[in-house]
């Protein structure tokens, strides 16, 4: 066809019948997938998909290997997104109208509480897999060569996950709502536990400060009510969201997922939709085929073994379908059955009796009752310096990219379990049965109780462990096993005992059959 | 392999997420609501006389009723349920069908009232068990059981046209609270005593306000007051609460609590007909505010829960020994350690003009014969010799230290009120004995001492706040 | 027994009048003038200390009369001072229908009668609540004509107030029927405790095991006394006959347990 | 390449599994998607009902216009009966208000006739005419929310 001869009207009817093609031409520039070299293409061309690699190792879609974790927190995250996306078109943030919103989309709109429900509990998961996904990271030692920093943005995603949630929390403005915001305002302004001992509270009052910019005002109202509406839809969700895409990034840049130096035989490509070609394809083998070659720092892909990848479309994209699918079931069938809790209108002359946090910040309220400055900030900060910490101070490469390292390891997280776990009962077991300073001697001064309290010696006692476990196996790499399963048998013990064996009064009991009624 | 696993997944995946699409979807679109509009239609287009009524029927679209009311902030959406309420085809109707009982809805109709201003219940729930606010629906104010509904009319009527049109039972509760002396322990408005707490707002206050652990049956606030009238310390075990009222008084008393809200309703939702204020004199005003200790105030009680003895202030041999004077200073300061409390105007809201008659009420039968004086300035009394007497004559009553109290028949008399009172007057209450009291005459009319031991053991008496 | 004692009050009131001078008579032939004089201080200290409530006759018509005490209920009770004349004693450690012996009514000068105003007198000399018990037998024939019965042996056997003995109580609590009176749940809110009557016609209230001791004391000992003999006067009959002594162990440890007695340990 | 061809069989349930698969997951999404957009509209929302009492028949006599304001509707009586109009002009949803001619819209210049017909200016409907109906009791009720043919007059006994 020669241009020229064309008319401008024919080239337009011309144009009109080919819109089908060119369309789809114009995202699928390299035609349909068929080739190794269009499916790359088709990665690599695309906004959505060019995060990922052209080409995934096998060892990365070994659902054994991940367990998928981090995906399923993603699309957590997506789904809470979205779901959240749809509440906020009947919900005002206004404590005259919030409530009211709430029942309405309870009771008048349809799928309203399957919604509801839906952002509540993805939310809800997405702490749950966050932790797990981490400890995935642990136990596969893939905290190294290159992923440290990773590592750090990566505990800053679970800070914001809780915060999220927590925000989230207090929205409805009920009973549960207005007093979470009481408590957390509070430890918000825990620090004047400290200052009040060293009398400079009416100098430099941190904690007061802290507690009224949060609430906007001295107690919660409306100016809470809008202030976390504010950190809830707009900065928390644009932090995570710009963390997220730094995770990410910072995943490709660092090679992929963690895997093992070597791989055995059996691992490589048998029976993918689209086995490995081996020859052929429009990159030379041993090469990697990300952005990375041109960046600085260590690409530890480079010099290994491609021969066990395969093309990411559709292997990997596949598997991110699959899980995706799988967390949207999970997710909604969960939310059929189990609501959202909604209780009575905020009331602020009526505590709930027990107070609870959300579950999430139950184990911090166990440590709470002791003393709010340690148990809601000293605490918890220490425990997340921990965490950040872990991949600057073991620092051993071998053994990456593999459960547990070797049995030693498998044999010093077990034992850690246990020990954790004894240790932690047996302190609140203490607790419980025979109180701690502030029941033997009322008058104690509370410096006393900051700097000795049952979370801090149960911190002290999992770093002291993880240091003789260190000093035992001569393993910086057990170290750090043992102190985050430690920590994990803390966190898990401390949440179940603050959610189910406490009462009213914060009370010990078996279970909520036993509470007195109230 | 993994393609497979992965394909499988997502196959297994996707037919559990129709699934849960699929019974979501059937569960919202069939919620209780439209089961009962389909059986109303169904009742009316079965049961109807003539052509017009049943196309009428058939008319009826089946979706969600609300009634907004923007003035009292309430969406009610109780008739999504309750379609019949207003056909007169229902009256016969089982519930949820069935039409409103009386004549009610002429003058409220419901498009202006709605029903949760005066049924109270949920009014943004559309399924029976939050809309009627059941146990464990979190929801404050649960559906007001009819026996006590009465107390919601009270947001716009006056007590006296209540007590003409329809709503006797609230005003009969009202009355009651005045008769049983309520305000004596219980402020209303500022007024009223102290021993009990502020019953403002008792009605609207919410379900977490109130100590459920001992009611019987469905945790709500209706059963909560109403048991509470039953018996105080069954529910409230620490209770102070002096109460003897029947079954039906209870009720009564119950459904004026609920009248007791704390919201007010719009200018023009009120009707008040008669500005009639219920007449006070000095026996209204004994009723409501002391009724509740000393009863008729004819003889005296011990008390079991105060664990001490109540004076009989109304009894002759005491009106007739003590003069307005003392009496008022009395009734304004109260009596320090003991439950009278303070009834003057900065502490229970009473004017010099309530307690005047209040006093003109308590002396109504004081007799005209002031008792014979004793003279007590003319004995010289010997401390010492009233210690002996007092050790064998009074000790028993009022305790050695003077102090009554728990188990003792006598009052407290290292009180303020025997300590700084006239030796005159104290003298002759020993003398004479205080007639329906246990306080007996020591005199020579009963128990035969002299004026000399008389005077001996007052100036003891006098002397026994000194004693530690 | 007693309702023939109540209907022939009258007569034997009379009957008691005129033997009176007789058996004083008597009395001063057969002791000597030291117990005539005991009667007569006792007769001083009855009218110093007792005469207030239970009259100068004995016959509980003090000056004082009638006290009036509300309940927790509300419900205005009329406490009426013992009518000293039929020698009918409630707390007796003899059996149902016998008179008390002479310790019985000592103990309740001693330490008086709780909820009712009667007090302790514990701080007045020994000599002085002797003379008083003697004269207080003077008010009637009774202390002539009959002779004091043996006091109940009470062996507490060791048993008292297991779980096992509490289980067996409250089975017996159970088909006794203590429950019409007393309340099923032993807080004296029976269906029959509004319109109980003693034998002066007054009426009275079955105990409430929730509050408070027992007018007698509360020791097990007490508890098992007052199902052997009853409490002569009022509606609390003797289980002497209907219970076997093991049965009325059992029936205390229930009712200790319903006091609260139990928990404490 | 070798395996591939060796496996033929295994290949093929593959591809229906696939089908099986994708075809599912779409469906679901689908189904999510459309419950999702359904959320957007709820059965009633906080607003007055459309239907309104109007009071009795005889506050009505022959001749009578009436604007109710806060509903926004006229209601007219004439020797045909009772009819309502709305005062909403169907162009952009302002208030017209009456005018020598009929009815005249201030926003972008409409006019109606006395029936509600258009008769100048963008609107591209006649105004709506209402349902007026009778209770048990007789008292008359407008339902805006139910627009009846032109010219459609009531009369009660």
């Amino acid at each position: 066809m020669s241009n020229s001869t064309q008319t401008g009207l024919g080239k337009y009817k011309e144009n009109l019948l080919s819109i089908k093609k060119s369309f789809l031409g114009s995202f699928l520039r390299s035609g349909m997938p068929t080739s190794d070299k269009s499916r790359t293409a088709v990665v690599v061309n695309n906004f959505f998909l060019h995060l990922h690699g052209a080409k995934t190792h096998t060892n990365t879609l070994k659902p054994s290997y991940t367990l998928g974790l981090g995906l399923i927190s993603f699309f957590l995250l997506v789904i809470a997104f979205i779901s959240g996306g749809f509440l906020m078109v009947y919900y005002s943030p206004s404590i005259g109208t919030a409530f009211n919103a709430v029942k309405d989309i309870n009771f008048v709109v349809i799928s309203g509480k399957l919604m509801r429900n839906i952002h509540k509990w993805s939310g809800e998961a997405m702490i749950i897999f966050v932790l797990l996904h981490m400890a995935r990271v642990v136990y596969t030692n893939s905290y190294k060569r290159g992923r440290e920093f990773n590592w750090v943005i990566g505990v800053v995603l679970l800070i914001l996950t809780f915060v999220l949630n927590l925000t989230g929390y207090m929205l409805p403005w009920d009973q549960l709502s207005y007093w979470a915001l009481v408590i957390v305002s509070n430890i918000a302004a825990a620090p004047k536990e400290l200052t009040d001992i060293f009398g400079i509270t009416q100098y430099f009052d941190i904690g007061g400060a802290t507690k009224e910019v949060l609430l906007g005002g001295t107690a919660p109202g409306q100016n809470s009510l809008t202030r976390v509406y504010l950190l809830h839809i707009i900065l928390l969700p644009l932090g995570i969201c710009t963390a997220l895409g730094v995770h990410f990034w910072r995943v490709r840049k660092d090679g992929g997922l963690s895997k093992p130096d070597i791989v055995g035989d059996r691992e490589t490509g048998v029976a993918f939709i689209s086995p490995p070609q081996k020859t052929g394809g429009i990159f030379p083998t041993h090469k990697t085929y990300g952005l990375m070659e041109l960046a600085r720092g260590r690409t530890p892909a480079v010099d290994n073994d491609v021969e066990n990848t395969v093309t990411s479309w559709p292997n990997l994209f596949v598997a991110e379908i699959a899980v995706f699918i799988f967390t949207l079931a999970g997710v909604i069938a969960y939310s059929y059955f189990i609501d959202a809790p909604l209780k009575e209108f905020a009331n602020a002359a009526i505590p709930e009796n027990p107070a609870k946090a959300p579950w999430y910040f139950l184990g911090l309220q166990e440590l709470v009752s002791y003393s709010a400055f340690m148990g809601g900030q000293g605490l918890p900060g220490l425990a997340i310096a921990g965490l950040l910490l872990i991949p600057y101070l073991d620092r051993e490469q071998e053994h990456f990219g593999i459960w547990f390292s070797n049995r030693q390891g498998r044999m010093v997280a077990i034992e850690s379990f246990i020990v954790g776990a004894a240790a932690v009962i047996g302190s609140l077991a203490f607790v419980i049965n025979f109180g701690w300073f502030r029941n033997w001697w009322p008058k104690i001064h509370q410096l006393w109780i900051i700097a000795i309290n049952p979370g801090n010696l149960l911190l002290g006692f999992v770093v002291a462990y993880s240091l003789f476990v260190i000093k035992r196996t001569g393993s910086t790499r057990m170290g750090a096993i043992s102190l985050f399963t430690m920590f994990l048998v803390c966190y898990v013990i401390l949440t179940y005992t603050g959610t189910v064996l406490r009462g009213p009064n914060w009370e010990f009991y078996w279970s909520a059959s036993q509470w007195p009624i109230h | 392999m993994q393609s497979r696993f992965y394909l499988s997944l997502l196959l297994i995946s996707s037919l559990v997420l129709i699934a849960f699409m699929g019974i979501a979807f059937n569960r919202e679109m069939n919620p209780e609501w439209k089961k009962y509009q389909t059986e109303y239609k169904d009742f009316l287009v079965k049961n109807a006389k003539d052509a017009s009524t049943r196309q009428r029927a058939e008319r009826i679209q089946i979706g969600m009723q609300q009634i907004y009311i923007k003035s009292l902030e309430r969406s009610d959406r109780c008739m999504s349920c309750h379609r019949g309420v207003e056909n007169p085809l229902m009256a016969e109707a089982e519930q949820p069908h069935r039409q409103h009982s009386g004549n009610y809805l002429e003058n409220h109709p419901i498009a202006k009232f709605g029903c949760t201003v005066c049924h109270r219940g949920q009014d943004r729930a559309t399924n029976m068990r939050e809309a009627h606010g059941e146990e464990h629906t979190h929801w404050d104010f649960p559906i007001i059981p009819s026996k006590y509904i009465q107390g919601s009319c009270a947001q716009c009527h006056d007590y006296e046209m209540l007590r003409q049109e329809g709503g006797e039972k609230v005003a009969r509760g009202e009355e009651l609270f005045r008769q049983k002396g309520c305000q004596g322990c219980h402020k209303i408005g500022g007024k009223g005593g102290d021993l009990g707490k502020d019953i403002a707002g008792i009605g609207s206050r919410p379900f977490a306000y109130f100590s459920m652990k001992h009611v019987v049956g469905d945790h709500n606030l209706y059963n909560w007051v109403k048991q509470h009238f039953d018996d105080p310390r069954a529910i409230v075990p620490e209770s102070e609460m002096r109460v003897f009222l029947t079954d039906e008084e209870a009720e009564l008393l119950t459904t004026y609590m609920m009248t007791f809200v704390t919201a007010e309703m719009p200018r023009n939702y009120t009707l008040i007909k008669n500005v009639i204020q219920p007449k006070i004199d000095g026996e209204s005003l004994y009723k409501m505010y002391c009724i509740a200790c000393h009863s008729d105030g004819r003889v005296s009680l011990y008390d079991e829960i105060f664990k001490r003895t109540i004076p009989a202030i109304r009894n002759p041999a005491f009106t007739r020994s003590i003069d307005d004077e003392h009496l008022r200073t009395i009734i304004k300061e109260g009596r320090k350690g003991t439950q009278m409390t303070a009834w003057k105007v900065s502490a229970a809201g009473l004017t010099d003009a309530d307690i005047n008659k209040i006093i003109m009420y308590i002396t109504m039968n004081r007799p005209e014969k002031k008792p014979e004086p004793f003279g007590f300035l003319k004995y010289k009394a010997d401390v010492r010799h009233g210690e002996e007497l007092y050790n064998i004559r009074c000790e028993f009553c009022h305790g050695a230290e003077g102090k009554g109290g728990e188990g003792f028949l006598g009052i407290n008399l290292r009180n303020p009120a025997v300590q700084k009172a006239d030796p005159e007057f104290l003298a002759i209450t020993v003398r004479d004995g205080r007639e329906g009291t246990p306080m007996v005459s020591f005199g020579m009319k009963g128990l035969k001492l002299d004026n000399q031991d008389i005077a001996d053991m007052v100036a003891y008496v006098k002397t026994l706040s000194q004693k530690k | 027994m007693i309702p023939s004692i109540t209907k022939c009050k009258r007569v034997l009131l009379i009957v008691c009048l005129f033997l009176f001078p007789l058996t004083s008579v008597v009395l001063a032939q057969e002791n000597d003038d030291e117990y005539a004089a005991l009667v007569e201080s006792g007769k001083k200290v009855y009218e110093v200390r007792c005469l207030l409530c239970h009259g100068s006759k004995g016959d509980g018509n003090g000056p004082v009369g009638i006290i009036r005490r509300a309940e927790r209920n509300g419900r205005v009770l009329e406490i009426v001072p013992r009518d000293l004349t039929m020698a009918v004693f409630r707390f007796r450690t003899t059996p149902t229908g016998c008179l008390a012996d002479d310790q019985d009514i000592l103990n309740i000068i001693n330490n008086g009668v709780p909820r009712s105003f009667m007090p302790a007198h514990e701080k007045i000399p020994i000599q002085e609540r002797e003379a008083v018990k003697e004269y207080i037998k003077t008010f009637s024939y009774r202390w002539e004509e009959e002779d004091p019965c043996e006091p109940i042996a009470v062996v507490k056997p060791e048993w008292v107030g297991s779980s096992k003995s509490v289980d067996k109580g409250k089975i017996i609590f159970k088909e006794m029927k203590c429950g019409e009176c007393h309340g099923y749940e032993g807080k004296g809110d029976g269906p029959k405790s509004n319109d109980l009557k003693d034998d002066w016609g007054k009426q009275i209230l079955p105990f409430n095991f929730s509050t408070g001791d027992l007018k007698r004391g509360s020791t097990p000992e007490n508890v098992y006394i007052t199902f052997t003999s009853g409490l002569d006067g009022t509606g609390m009959p003797s289980y002497e006959d209907s219970l076997n002594e093991e049965d009325r162990w059992h029936l205390v440890s229930f009712t200790l347990k319903l006091m609260g007695k139990l928990d404490k340990k | 390449m070798i395996k591939k061809t060796r496996n033929t069989e295994g290949v093929s349930r593959r591809d229906f599994l696939g089908l099986a698969a994708f075809g599912a997951a779409i469906l679901g999404s689908i189904g999510v998607l459309a419950g999702s957009l359904r959320f957007v509209k709820a059965d009633v929302y906080s607003e007055e009902s459309k239907k309104f009492k109007i009071g009795k028949k005889e506050n009505f006599p022959i001749g009578t216009t009436r604007k109710f304001d806060d509903k926004n509707v006229f209601i007219f009586s004439d020797d045909n009966g009772l009819f309502a109009i709305s005062a909403i002009c169907t162009h952009l949803g302002c208030i017209v208000s009456p005018s020598e001619f009929g009815f005249q819209c201030p926003c972008h210049g409409s006019r109606y006739d006395e029936n509600g017909n258009v008769i100048g200016g963008p609107a591209p409907r006649p105004l709506e005419w209402y349902e007026i109906n009778q209770e048990v009791d007789g008292t008359l009720f407008i339902d805006a929310g139910k627009a009846v043919p032109q010219g459609t007059k009531y009369l009660f006994a």
